[in-house]
């Protein structure tokens, strides 16, 4: 942690960077987002099992990327990202949002977050993302700080299980997701947060014609919900903060997870593996499945 | 008018199924939300729960509702006007910091217009609000004057006494009409023993003086301190929707059928870019900062000005619940110089 | 927004199963239609002139027509609309017949259907927004991709009215097949000497550049505007500079490591080579494959004997971009191979026949070359096993052709002929020779085709039997042929001393490849497909883009020269004016919103989107946007549906008017 | 069967549209005609441009508006007029479909071929399969039923309330 | 139930197609006790509805004096007056209010009136106009300045040519530099200038003025310099508003709801308003 202020500080001192974007430490168990760009304030970076947001939401934002602009051009930015924030950096560089060399990348080795603020860390509070995570360190990383351990065994229950729900005749399923989708208040948080959600008006938001209704009753609830899981798939990178964002606790990420197997499946991609890979809409092969097709 | 009796929980409950079996809305808080209880046995009743994630606020003012019906034909258009079920509602065990949300939010619905919506609604409620044995960092009720024992816009108020006794008090005359036809289950209180638990419950710091608060954003619209905010907040309406008195809404036209559709008022949030967008591209409040100074402004300063009232119940849901952790006790606490 | 709507009776064909007053009354209801009427022949000039007075009198916006298949007559409305005072794209067209009173039976649910359908058309047009017609400046220079006979006629054709060509080949020298042949049906002129003049036309033209030993690698763009990418493989020889005089061909010590392809493998070739004598460009090619000097930079005989420094070991492929207007394709045939195929083909082989495995079973290639004067026996037959003269020479037809059961159906339809011939010359140049032909049937249509079997068979008596072969095997330094005559009912074996395979013509392999390249669709085979099978035989469906000769399909010399000046033509026709104009059904971006995430850029088969950058006051980019050349879209909508934060509209078929359609419903 | 007598019986009739391509199914529709093949008539067909021009929300708006199924139709690989469109609706469509298939919503409802501009025959059975598949699976009661309800208030009692109005007006509208 | 979002219905009586872009509704309440009951002053504005599309404000931009019918005028762009556009004569739409203050015309009777408007910004100027003009007594010298983009542009032609005919107003119209044609009669330049150069009196003046932020924004200084004081200015404000009732909250502004507490200030209450319109 130390280190990683010493090297934001140097960065900012250096004029290497525009601006740090981290985490300070607000209340015991939970932190904030905190853009810096002040070299003395570095020392309010923190890092730990609480830095739950995918601080790479902000690399997209109109505002943040003011602040790297100037009159002679673009500065770097250097964002804090745990590894697996990392590959919605990916997915971003591979749409064109950002530039890698516009970038420094400061990663946390990573062991694991909390499910939520406000939980103790530990096995029953881990995070669904972290249960089976495999990215504990990114190769896209400018710099790590911390060191590598193990992420702790998961001994909770998740309250929704994917193979479960699959397992569900359609017609329950449709209840399902009806039942959940229809507690949606509209509140867009899950659309706020999500890295990958950076269209400058969203489709939700266009009158001429009305793409979605902006009601929140089932049916306007059911149509954004689909939309917006198919507008991510194959382009989610599984950080899950739109469910952990969702103040109506909507299971979003079964959707999410279920289209990231589904194009693995179908097209053996994953989102934000590499950014040479082709994105998966917006590529094909003379070879994909054509199965449905009569 | 207050008057003060004893029921036991277990007595409560009857009342409850009663009011389930007259088919009635029976609200009660839940996980997440205020839920429609379908059996009794669902009720919680814990004084030591945090406030909900968002208030009961879709009952008095839905996140959706028709406001009327439309049909056309070749040159005429029917209306149909919308009506509102007005079925009683009883919010059993309402938080004092959400029990007094609607009476914050009557003023804007009946200045000049009465929104009937809102008013028939607001009508049929029974508020039975419970005292708060909790609080946590993002509580700040004192602060706007309210607090956990405050019996502002209950009809009837329950105070737990133990695990199986609450005192309840009556607060209006809305209240005893609710509870005159249940008056077999409630006893003589023991108001020594009520007061012993008001005076020993756990007030939130206070952590501003809203006075202070109207006259520093009155001298501070252009402050750096919202481009803060501003760079962080990522404009998600989580705080105005989970809000108890946030009010803005939207009102747009949905066809459900080639010639017929209906016209909804949708919950809006003053955070969204898109809110007071004009057709022609302009916004006046095009960036974040301006919309988080507008959300602070209009709680604590404008609505303040035009209806004498905060329009914060001091519940911290908005923070609670915020995805990037803004605290609006902080904001609002370093609102001075 | 006033409306008119027009239902046509077409005689009785809608009217049989539509109701079309009833159409017309219930669609005066929907709102905005100010006037609706039905008649009997809509696209009739009375019908059109009911459409004009209609939109005088009741001031008509737009207009819908509920008639035949806007692919019928979709430009008569709009042509009516025009001469109405109505922009063109303010007609819609609701299919009722073809999708309608045709294919349905019950009045009542037809009717109900048309109903809905003009409807659908109403809420459509009621949003369609007044389009005009592009204009794109038109690049008048082809590009010819093949160098045979069809691609030869086909640039001169061109070069001669009057516009540049660029004419690509592969190979090291054009002249293609019918440089290989010995002499052609039905006139037994020969081949080479009706050719070479217009080889070397060519290469002197001054309006065609001749790019040998080259690819196309990739072409972009549309009708009037394409960017073709054209790789020029490295020959290691100094084009400029090379005087052709043939000395290091043959200095090369490397003599028979390499079959000659012109030869059909029947003769080798130097590593420095140059494929035959009367080659265009007379220039050879060093082929790496077997150079010494490639495997351990030894050796440079060659460069020894080149007194003009020609030889470039260190040339590398060039690229070269041309604007072109025009594609002409022209790359006809290969021989379908008629050993055992490689795994995973689509065709299966005739190893029963013992080609590849037997010297003396060539195929009709090979035989042309033996029979060819300039060929590797100088025109004398003779076996290639032991170079004796063969006495006894079974012919056998359709050897792939017709045979579904090895993968192709189709007739090649040259073979029947090109045997003939062969039997022909054999029994011209072998007096004492015996031919015999194994036929299915003889398809001899064409002028004097007919008249020449007839003189194969009564003048120089081939043997001709109906019936297949079914084994071929050597015993006695002879093949025997077991086969069947199918007429006389018997099994016949023959003695062979040679066997010739008529095979069947086949694309080439990379020819689904380069379709991609060029953007046109094939068929299974590989054939490059027509626009139109009957009114459209050598315009493929992307516009500007024209198919001669064997690539379309098995064609012989005269089909293959008529094909490629009927595509010259077409090209000359485009030309004919400085710009041509194209519908404006073309996607934009609405650059306030585009996100810049360019996945439009990805699926845009066209190439048409561009990268735009918004510049901030100080002039630094801050966005990127996607900016879509209106001259190169074509108008798919791929990008529109792509797009994720709809930025995209696709004029004529904008997501609102797809809208108003389905709650139209 | 019996669920599609069901079904019928009640003289239900399916709604069912159809987004095609210009080249090749809307000809291929086109020569159904000529060919004077019959189908039922409960399908009706929206022009586009390339079957790769559809977007998925153009579904989820036929649902809303009614119907029970839909069909997408295009160009046959590599037979694209616009070479491409096709591959990457292809890929749009497997996403898509698998995600309605998770929803709960039946594959009926949802269904894809190529049919070129020369299979009139195809077109014709296609659209024969299609009306008889949703038939069989009967009235989209998942769209139905979110149609009428709007609001989570009063779930039960709005949606009666919604119902008698729906029945008005369709009594006023005919 | 009194239902404050029920519109009334109007039926287009005629359209009038004032640009390109612009076209003006005459409108006729299907109702005749709503058509009686309707009474409104110059500067109200309403909600106007194209069902299955929403609602959209505009002022109504005839005079209170003409019980008739009223009159809207609007821009094409964005959803509702797309919707609107589509609509033809016969055609019904809905409308709420009037709703807002007004231009306080009894408080200035014996005052002369400057009217400056800027594009569409005539159509809250026209009503006022024709309002004064029906009590033309009540007032002194009436100067008219407007400004359009273009000869094409200029809106309420008819109206023009009346009020440039009138010996008892004052009318200077003006198009931008570039949008005059060759048979162009009036002045060429942007508002200010030709404010500047028709040099009204301030003397026992009101100002009117309605028009693009832009316009305002040049306008202002030199109205001042000119002699006038911000409490004699009057223009509206043009905020996004849905329900015109001060409610919706989208119109507000500091303490003021533009929609009640509005659309009519005075440059001076604007000074003092947070500068978000």
């Amino acid at each position: 942690m130390d280190e990683l202020r010493r090297f934001a500080r140097e960065l900012l001192l250096k004029k290497e960077v525009a601006a740090v974007i981290g985490y300070e430490q607000v209340g015991e168990a939970r932190t904030r987002p905190v853009v810096i760009t002040d070299p003395d304030e570095c020392r309010r970076l923190v890092l730990n099992e609480y830095c739950l947001n995918n601080l790479v939401v902000y690399l997209n934002r109109a505002r943040i990327k003011a602040l790297a602009r100037s009159k002679e051009g673009i500065r770097k930015l250097a964002v804090v990202a745990k590894p697996c924030d990392i590959r919605s950096i990916v997915a971003l560089i591979q749409e064109n949002q950002i530039r890698r060399e516009n970038l420094m990348i400061l990663s946390m080795n990573c062991h694991g977050v909390v499910r939520d603020f406000g939980c103790e860390f530990n096995g029953d509070n881990l995070a669904a993302k972290c249960i089976s995570c495999n990215t504990q360190s990114s190769t896209y990383a400018d710099k790590s700080f911390g060191e590598v351990r193990e992420i702790p065994k998961f001994t909770g229950k998740l309250e929704y299980d994917l193979s479960e729900i699959e397992q569900l005749p359609p017609s329950k399923r449709m209840e399902f997701f009806r039942e959940q989708f229809d507690k949606c208040i509209k509140c867009y948080a899950c659309r706020a947060v999500c890295p990958l959600c950076y269209c400058q008006r969203c489709i939700t938001d266009k009158t001429i014609p009305r793409w979605i209704e902006s009601s929140s009753h089932s049916r306007g609830n059911f149509a954004w919900n689909i939309v917006r899981a198919l507008h991510l798939s194959g382009r989610c990178t599984g950080c899950g903060e739109c469910e952990r964002a969702c103040p109506m606790d909507i299971p979003l990420s079964l959707l999410n997870r279920k289209m990231a197997m589904k194009s693995k499946e179908l097209f053996g991609y994953e989102s934000g593996k590499s950014t040479d890979n082709p994105t998966l809409v917006g590529s094909y092969d003379q070879k994909d499945s054509d199965e449905l097709f009569m | 008018m207050t008057e003060e009796k004893l029921i036991l929980k277990e007595d409560l409950l009857r009342i409850c199924d009663d009011v389930i079996k007259k088919g009635d809305t029976l609200l009660a808080p839940g996980k997440s939300e205020y839920v429609i209880v379908k059996d009794v046995s669902e009720i919680k009743l814990d004084p030591e729960a945090l406030p909900t994630k968002i208030s009961f606020k879709s009952y008095v003012f839905p996140k959706s509702e028709p406001v009327l019906y439309y049909k056309r034909s070749k040159n005429d258009v029917t209306l149909i006007d919308a009506d509102v079920n007005g079925r009683k509602i009883v919010v059993l065990g309402a938080k004092p910091c959400d029990t007094g949300s609607i009476d914050i939010m009557k003023d804007l619905f009946n200045w000049d217009y009465r929104d009937e919506f809102f008013n028939l609604r607001a009508k049929h409620f029974i508020m039975i609000g419970m005292m708060c044995k909790t609080h946590d960092e993002y509580c700040f009720c004192t602060s706007v004057g309210c607090s956990p024992v405050s019996e502002n816009g209950s009809d009837l108020f329950l105070i737990p006494l133990s695990d199986k006794e609450f005192a309840l008090r009556i607060v209006t005359e809305k209240g005893r009409e609710f509870i005159e036809p249940y008056f077999r289950f409630l006893c003589d209180a023991d108001t020594k023993r009520t007061e012993e638990v008001l005076s020993a419950a756990k007030n939130p710091e206070t952590a501003f003086d809203p006075d202070e608060v109207h006259e520093w954003l009155g001298r501070n619209f252009e402050s750096p301190k919202w481009d803060g905010i501003g760079e962080v907040c990522l404009s998600c309406a989580q705080c105005a929707f989970a809000c108890p008195v946030c009010h803005c809404f939207d009102i747009v036209d949905e066809d459900y059928s080639y010639s017929e559709g209906r016209r909804m008022k949708n919950w809006d949030g003053c955070q969204f870019g898109h809110f007071t967008l004009h057709a022609s591209g302009h916004n006046p409040r095009d960036i974040q900062s301006k919309r988080y100074r507008q959300r602070i402004n209009h709680k604590f300063r404008y609505y303040v000005d035009k209806f004498g009232k905060i329009l914060c119940t001091g519940c911290g849901r908005c923070s609670r619940g915020c995805p990037v952790s803004i605290d609006i006790k902080e904001i609002v606490s370093n609102c001075k110089d | 927004m006033k409306i008119g709507v027009f239902i046509c009776h077409c005689g009785e064909n809608i009217s049989r199963t539509v109701d079309c007053p009833r159409v017309a009354e219930t669609c005066e209801k929907i709102p905005g239609v100010e006037f609706s009427i039905d008649y009997k022949y809509m696209c009739s000039d009375p019908g059109q002139k009911l459409i004009k007075d209609a939109v005088e009198i009741h001031k008509l916006d737009a207009i819908v027509v509920g008639s035949c298949s806007p692919n019928m007559h979709e430009r008569t409305f709009r042509s009516a609309a025009v001469a109405a005072g109505i922009n063109p794209f303010l007609v819609e067209i609701a299919n009722l017949r073809e999708h309608c009173s045709w294919v349905h039976e019950d009045v009542e649910s037809a009717t109900q259907k048309a109903i809905e359908l003009v409807r659908m058309a109403v809420e459509k047009v009621k949003r369609d927004k007044p389009l005009s017609k592009i204009k794109v400046p038109v690049t008048k220079r082809v590009l010819v991709i093949g160098g045979g006979i069809a691609g030869i006629q086909a640039a001169l054709d061109v070069a001669n009215a009057g516009y540049d060509v660029v004419l690509v080949e592969k190979e090291p020298s054009i002249g293609g097949h019918m440089s290989q042949l010995s002499e052609t049906f039905p006139t037994l002129d020969c081949s080479q000497c009706i050719l070479t003049p217009r080889m070397v036309e060519v290469n002197q033209h001054p309006r065609i550049k001749l790019l040998t030993y080259s690819e196309v690698e990739k072409i972009e763009g549309f009708i009037g505007n394409f960017k073709a990418t054209i790789r020029k493989k490295a020959r290691h020889i100094n084009e400029d500079i090379c005087s052709g005089c043939g000395q290091c061909v043959s200095k090369c010590p490397i003599k028979k490591k390499a079959f000659s392809s012109f030869e059909e493998g029947l003769a080798y070739r130097p590593a420095v080579y140059i494929p035959f004598p009367q080659a265009v460009p007379n220039i050879p090619v060093i082929d790496e494959s077997v150079c010494t000097y490639y495997r351990n930079g030894k050796c440079g005989m060659c460069v020894k004997a080149c007194d003009r420094q020609a030889i470039d070991f260190d040339q590398k492929d060039t690229m070269m971009v041309a604007d072109v207007g025009a594609v002409i394709v022209a790359t006809g045939y290969k021989l379908y191979s008629i050993g055992k195929q490689p795994l995973g083909s689509k065709y299966k082989g005739y190893g029963e026949y013992g080609y590849g495995k037997y010297k003396d079973v060539i195929d009709g290639l090979q035989f042309e070359r033996i029979a060819s004067a300039s060929g590797p026996t100088s025109g004398e037959i003779k076996r290639p096993s032991d170079g004796k003269e063969p006495k006894k020479i079974v012919f056998i037809q359709c050897v792939g052709s017709r045979d579904p059961a090895k993968g192709i159906s189709y007739c090649s339809k040259i073979c029947c002929m090109y045997t003939a011939k062969q039997a022909m010359l054999f029994r011209h140049k072998v007096h004492d020779g015996e031919a015999y032909v194994f036929y299915m049937d003889i398809r001899a249509g064409g002028k004097m085709y007919e008249e020449f079997v007839r003189r194969a068979i009564e003048e120089d008596h081939v043997n001709y039997i109906r019936g297949r072969v079914s084994r071929i095997y050597e015993e006695n330094g002879k093949y025997i042929v077991k086969g069947e005559d199918t007429i006389a009912g018997v099994p016949v074996n023959i003695d062979a001393d040679m066997v010739v395979l008529a095979s069947a013509m086949i694309p080439h392999d990379n020819a689904p490849g380069l379709a991609q390249k060029v953007g046109i669709p094939y068929d299974k085979y590989g054939f490059y497909n027509e626009s139109h099978p009957k009114l459209k035989p050598v315009e493929s469906t992307t516009a500007g883009v024209f198919l001669a000769g064997a690539c379309n399909a098995p064609r012989d010399i005269p089909e293959s020269v008529a094909m490629a000046s009927a595509a010259a033509s077409k090209a000359i026709i485009l030309f004919s004016s400085d710009s041509l104009e194209r519908e404006p059904v073309v996607a934009r971006v609405n650059e306030d919103l585009c996100a810049g995430c360019f996945y439009c850029r990805k699926v845009c088969p066209f190439g048409a989107v561009e990268v735009r950058d918004i510049k901030d006051m100080n002039g630094v980019v801050y966005k990127e946007v996607a900016y879509i050349n209106q001259g190169v879209c074509q108008g798919c909508g791929t990008c529109t549906a792509t797009c994720l934060s709809k930025s995209i509209e696709l004029a004529g078929f904008n997501n609102e008017e797809i809208f108003a359609e389905i709650a139209a419903l | 069967m019996d669920n599609k007598e069901k079904h019928i019986e009640n003289g239900w009739e399916p709604k069912i549209v159809a987004f095609v391509c210009n080249w090749c199914t809307y000809a291929g529709a086109d020569l159904a005609g000529t060919s004077r093949l019959k189908y039922p008539a409960n399908m009706k067909i929206i022009r586009v441009m390339c079957s790769g021009a559809v977007d998925p929300v153009f579904i989820l708006k036929a649902f809303e508006r009614g119907a029970d199924g839909v069909l997408v139709s295009g160009c046959h690989p590599n037979d694209c007029h616009y070479n491409a469109g096709n591959f990457h609706a292809r890929r749009r469509w497997d996403l898509f479909h698998a995600l309605l298939d998770f929803a709960g919503i039946e594959k009926e409802r949802l269904q894809f071929s190529w049919i070129s501009a020369s299979e009139g025959k195809k077109f014709a059975d296609v659209v024969t399969k299609i009306t008889n598949d949703i038939k069989m699976i009967g009235p989209f009661k998942g769209y139905q039923e979110m149609n009428r309800q709007f609001t989570t208030e009063f779930p039960e009692q709005e949606k009666e309330k919604l119902v008698q109005q729906c029945t008005e007006a369709e009594a006023v509208n005919g | 139930m009194n239902n404050i979002y029920l519109p009334h219905l109007a039926e287009i009586k005629q359209i009038i197609e004032e640009s390109p872009d612009t076209r003006t509704f005459r409108l006729a309440f299907r109702d005749r006790d709503t058509a009686d009951r309707f009474t409104f002053n110059a500067g109200q504005f309403a909600e106007y509805s194209a069902f299955g599309d929403g609602e959209s404000t505009f002022c109504i931009a005839s005079s209170p004096t003409n019980r008739e019918f009223i009159e809207c005028s609007f821009k094409v762009y964005g959803k509702v007056t797309q919707s609107l556009q589509r609509l033809n004569t016969g055609d019904t739409i809905g409308i709420r209010g009037p709703y807002g203050n007004w231009f306080p015309l009894k408080e200035l009777k014996g005052r002369n009136l400057l009217f400056i408007a800027g594009g569409i910004g005539m159509a809250p100027v026209r009503c006022v106009i024709e309002n004064v003009l029906d009590w033309r007594d009540d007032y002194g010298s009436l100067t008219i300045i407007y400004g359009a983009r273009s000869v094409n542009d200029i809106i309420y032609k008819d109206k023009v040519k009346e009020w440039k005919s009138r010996s008892d107003v004052k009318t200077v119209i003006t198009v931008d530099p570039g949008g005059e044609t060759s048979s162009w009669d009036g002045e060429v330049g942007f508002v200010p200038a030709v404010v500047e150069k028709t040099k009204p009196s301030s003397e026992n003046t009101s100002v009117i003025m309605c028009g693009p932020p832009v316009m305002i924004k040049f306008t202002m200084p030199v109205l001042e310099k000119i002699g006038f004081s911000g409490s004699d200015i009057y223009t509206t404000l043009e905020n996004r508003m849905k329900c015109g009732l001060g409610k919706c909250g989208r119109c507000n502004i500091g303490n003021v709801y533009v929609c009640k507490d509005g659309p009519v200030f005075t440059y001076e209450q604007i000074r003092n308003l947070p500068q978000e319109f």
